[in-house]
């Protein structure tokens, strides 16, 4: 295995705040890459910060051998990188169709666009029943599911996903896991942030813990305590 | 009484129907750039300045006339766009509002300078007096508004509904940074949405100039309040809302005209805003929004 | 001095109150377009005042300010909790609605032999209570720049203090500042009612300097300027709206020579000036350097 | 023969009004340069004509008084008793108050509304109910 993303001493800040203190870390081709950590810890800055839409000020990002750092997103999405984002972020305002079909954006191959959509539909059965209603409409797991299938109409090579079970109920956490481990079999390699750090440590191959903007642990499930990752997870081991 | 309220009616759904115009381009812009664009007016007037300048020079013909408007338009939107949106993408609303109104004060200047004089005649659409039908007169002017206002709506919501652009459109208006998640590329969007809204301002313009028949530096500010202020009844950065607002503030103007006088008209809309924002400030029509 | 440098210097004076009014809702971080609303209640209640009722000019102003005040703070108190743009647009309906009010508004009385008072879109003339105690233009420039000086000690003052520090946070982050205890509404309307009162002020000395006024005076386009002074200045420091003003006064003066390109010219200028400067030339940045190295 | 005829009756509508305040009118023909006019002023008191007075001449815009202006201008004595003259730049056609700062017999300043054009000034009368476009 080779590493398709290369994250080195990555700093982002808001303003006078650095929430990213110099991260570094690899997610490896094939793999599912976990990064867990408390609220506050970084997390989602580090995926706005490989997704384009926050610009990092110092530090490389490399995809496939190629800097992406400050890219613009549009060129992120068109090398092969999508998110999920958190709080899923689906047109509220547009079909579940056309949700997936602007997940396609960038892609000109009509017909393949419209038989892409049908396999998601066979994927994701719950959105074929609410194929024409609006994005805003749906329900928090079929909005997750949507947040996902529409990240995979551009066909990414790498799959972000930010707390993809954040809000949801047990029983729909299950099955958004289990669609996680699916696409990973089917060869889209993902790099995950989570809360829930008992599922993710399930699915993972490699994980990292983060906590106040710096890496402090990296390794496989079962290198750790599964109880002593969870509470750095939640509380962080500072507060511990 | 009542031939006079529908006569009222009439008259306000046809001022209503150039407000709407107006009011969609103004809402494209401020939906998909979440921006206002005080220049929106004065770009219009320069195109209608521009036509007006060609037609006392060489005399030329309405349709001439017309994609004068136009390209002088799009060209002033694009001017705009470059110098107070551009730069200001990821910054500053403020900023690039007030960058937009000294732009507005220097196109306002540009006009004046080329046709000095405070009113021009511009050909007027047709030239026979106004349609009888009944006891209800009916300006020719009037349908040929309504017809290209309809046109013009069916033609944005084609692009809108039915296009590559359309889709990236609605999906800005609908969520920015899950546009650029998918991978459209804001930057030309927000190019291209402003010559598109220019387009349809210029069109409103020209309706407007060629049914009054004269053009006065006026033009600029009042279709920026009118623009704003339709957007802002009908909901903001919803485009069939302004259509709605644009149509109501037209009927509101017409009724409120008849009964109270113009002073009381310009009164009675500015007071429905600040209703409307104090007691409902998602406007009168909006999209739904969850999640 | 010759009348024309007085005319411009008093100009500026009287413009930065209505800027300064603009600022400080600014750095409350509210963008209001109808201070001018405000300006012209003192234009309008102060000029009455002295011209029909004949009360000395001191009078009539702390009257006008107080109106002014409490105008704003009835305009703020349905609107001060929407965001940005919404307040934006409803301060600017209220402006436009106080204006045409000044278009409906007949009050004239018979005074010397002459109809005074506003007179709808005719306009309101005679105020002339400067010119009968005969005041030099120049004896009126030191009362204008007195008065805008003791507003810039007050705001000098309030920036330094706890006061100031509550507005900027405010400013900056309502949502923060509310989670320290801070009553951001009320603050707000505080801060409303006291730009209110200055930028009447500006409207009484603004009357009583052209003797005349009349309600296109106060259209949107003297508010929009405002807020373009306070922007183009720098919101770091109160100083930054009468840069502003004296910017684009001193620009607009100093171009004569190109007379009808002047707007062309400085629209252009302050346009590229804001893409360097988004938050004006004295802004946070600037005022923190400068206090760092001069104190 | 019909605008002196006019100008008299204004003159003695107003004469019981204000025998203290001075009254002015302003006659403008245009000049050579655009936007720039000759004016007359001519000045009164309690319907005599008002000489040797101080007269600055300048002009606002309505719609931003503070910052659209032109520079005053002294006015010289005129031919007749009570006329002055000056010529006004103006920047654009249209409305403009003419503002005058009389000085002398007088301490005052007269407000003038004058429409502006190609041909010369003519007094603006708002009726106050016609729409504003």
């Amino acid at each position: 295995m080779s590493a398709l993303l290369e994250v080195k001493d990555v700093v982002t800040a808001y303003g006078k705040i650095e929430a990213l203190k110099g991260v570094s870390l690899e997610v490896q081709q094939g793999s599912i890459t976990c990064l867990l950590g408390p609220n506050g810890a970084g997390k989602t800055t580090l995926m706005m910060s490989t997704a384009g839409i926050l610009r990092p000020r110092s530090g490389s990002i490399q995809f496939a051998g190629a800097e992406i750092a400050g890219a613009a997103p549009h060129a992120i999405v068109a090398r092969g990188i999508a998110l999920v984002p958190e709080n899923r972020l689906v047109f509220p305002g547009m079909t579940v169709t056309e949700n997936l079909r602007a997940g396609a954006y960038q892609r000109a191959d009509k017909a393949e666009i419209e038989a892409h959509i049908e396999r998601m539909f066979a994927r994701f059965a719950p959105l074929k029943a609410r194929a024409t209603q609006l994005g805003g409409t749906l329900s928090g797991g079929e909005q997750q599911m949507l947040s996902v299938a529409r990240a995979l109409m551009s066909r990414p090579r790498l799959l972000l996903m930010d707390e993809p079970s954040l809000g949801l109920a047990p029983l729909i956490v299950d099955e958004i896991f289990r669609i996680i481990a699916e696409l990973n079999k089917d060869g889209t390699t993902i790099f995950l942030v989570e809360q829930n750090a008992h599922m993710a440590l399930k699915v993972a191959n490699h994980f990292y813990l983060i906590e106040q903007g710096k890496v402090t642990f990296s390794g496989d499930p079962g290198s750790l305590a599964e109880d002593e990752v969870i509470r750095r997870a939640y509380l962080g081991s500072a507060r511990a | 009484m009542l031939v006079d309220l529908i006569q009222n009616t009439l008259d306000g759904l046809t001022a209503g129907a150039a407000y709407a115009l107006l009011a969609i381009g103004f809402t494209l812009i401020f939906g998909v750039l979440r921006r206002i664009n005080l220049s929106y007016g004065p770009a219009i007037m320069l195109g209608c300045y521009a036509a007006t300048w060609f037609h006392v020079q060489f005399q030329v013909g309405l349709l001439v006339l017309a994609a004068l408007t136009l390209a002088a338009t799009v060209l002033a939107g694009a001017y705009v766009e470059r110098l107070c949106f551009a730069p200001h993408r990821d910054r500053s609303a403020i900023a690039a509002m007030v960058a937009s109104f000294a732009i507005w004060m220097q196109l306002e200047e540009l006009a004046t300078l080329v046709l000095p004089n405070h009113l021009y005649a511009f050909p007027a659409l047709y030239e026979g007096g106004p349609l009888s039908l009944g006891p209800f007169t009916l300006r020719a002017e009037a349908l040929v508004m309504f017809a290209v206002t309809v046109l013009a709506c069916l033609a944005l919501q084609r692009l809108l509904y039915r296009s590559r652009f359309g889709l990236s459109v609605r999906a800005v208006i609908d969520q920015p940074v899950a546009a650029r998640l998918v991978g459209i590329n804001l930057p030309w969007v927000f190019v291209r949405v402003f010559a598109v809204a220019s387009a349809l301002g210029a069109v409103a313009g020209y309706l407007i100039v060629a049914s009054a028949g004269q053009v006065t530096p006026m033009l600029g500010m009042w279709s920026t309040l009118k623009g704003m202020l339709a957007m802002m009844l009908g909901g903001l950065g919803s485009l069939p809302g302004a259509i709605v607002g644009g149509l109501a503030l037209g009927l509101i103007e017409a009724h409120s005209q008849w009964f109270f006088g113009p002073q009381v008209r310009d009164l009675t809309a500015y007071f429905l805003l600040f209703a409307l924002l104090a007691l409902r400030p998602s406007g009168l029509w909006t999209t739904p929004r969850h999640g | 001095m010759d009348d024309y440098v007085t005319g411009v210097l008093t100009n500026i004076g009287l413009f930065s109150f209505l800027a300064l009014s603009a600022y400080l809702l600014l750095i409350a971080g509210e963008m209001s377009f109808g201070q001018q609303a405000f300006f012209g209640v003192g234009a309008y209640s102060g000029g009455i005042l002295t011209a029909i009722y004949g009360l000395p000019l001191p009078v009539a102003a702390l009257v006008a300010m107080l109106l002014g005040s409490l105008c704003a703070f009835l305009v703020g108190l349905p609107t001060l909790r929407l965001r940005g743009l919404y307040f934006a647009m409803a301060t600017l309906a209220a402006a436009e609605m106080a204006r045409i009010l000044f278009e409906l508004f007949r009050f004239q009385r018979q005074i010397g032999g002459e109809l005074v008072g506003p007179d709808g879109t005719q306009g309101f003339r005679g105020i002339r209570w400067v010119f009968e105690r005969g005041v030099e233009p120049a004896g009126y420039l030191a009362l204008v720049w007195g008065l805008l000086l003791i507003a810039l000690v007050v705001f000098l003052l309030m920036e330094r203090s706890r006061l100031g520090a509550t507005l900027r946070a405010i400013g900056e982050d309502p949502d923060l500042a509310r989670s320290c205890g801070i009553s951001v509404e009320r603050f707000k309307l505080g801060v409303a009612a006291a730009a209110g009162a200055l930028a009447a002020l500006g409207g009484v000395l603004f009357a009583h300097h052209n003797t005349y006024i009349e309600p296109r005076n106060f259209d949107i386009m003297l508010g929009v300027h405002s807020l373009a002074y306070a922007l183009i200045g720098g919101l770091g420091t109160a100083f930054g709206p009468l840069l502003g003003v004296m910017v684009d006064l001193g620009v607009l003066e100093g171009s004569r020579v190109f007379q009808g390109y002047r707007m062309i010219a400085f629209g252009g200028l302050v346009a590229i000036l804001l893409i360097f400067r988004p938050r004006g030339l004295l802004d946070e940045k600037v005022v923190h350097w400068l206090r760092a190295r001069f104190s | 023969m019909a605008k002196s005829a006019l100008f008299l009756i204004l003159a003695l509508a107003s004469l019981p009004a204000s025998a203290q305040r001075a009254q002015a009118e302003l006659a403008c023909t245009p000049s050579n340069t655009d936007f720039a006019y000759h004016c007359v002023v001519r000045l009164s008191r309690g319907g005599q004509p008002l000489p040797g007075a101080d007269v600055s001449v300048g002009a606002d815009m309505p719609s931003m008084p503070m910052a659209h202006n032109v520079r005053p201008v002294k006015a010289k004595p005129g031919k007749a008793p009570g006329e002055y003259q000056a010529r006004l730049d103006l920047e654009m056609l249209g409305e403009w108050a003419v503002k005058l700062r009389l000085r002398g017999p007088v301490n005052d300043q007269l407000i003038l509304h004058y429409d502006f054009d190609e041909k010369g000034a003519r007094p603006v009368i708002r009726s106050g109910r016609l729409p504003r476009k």
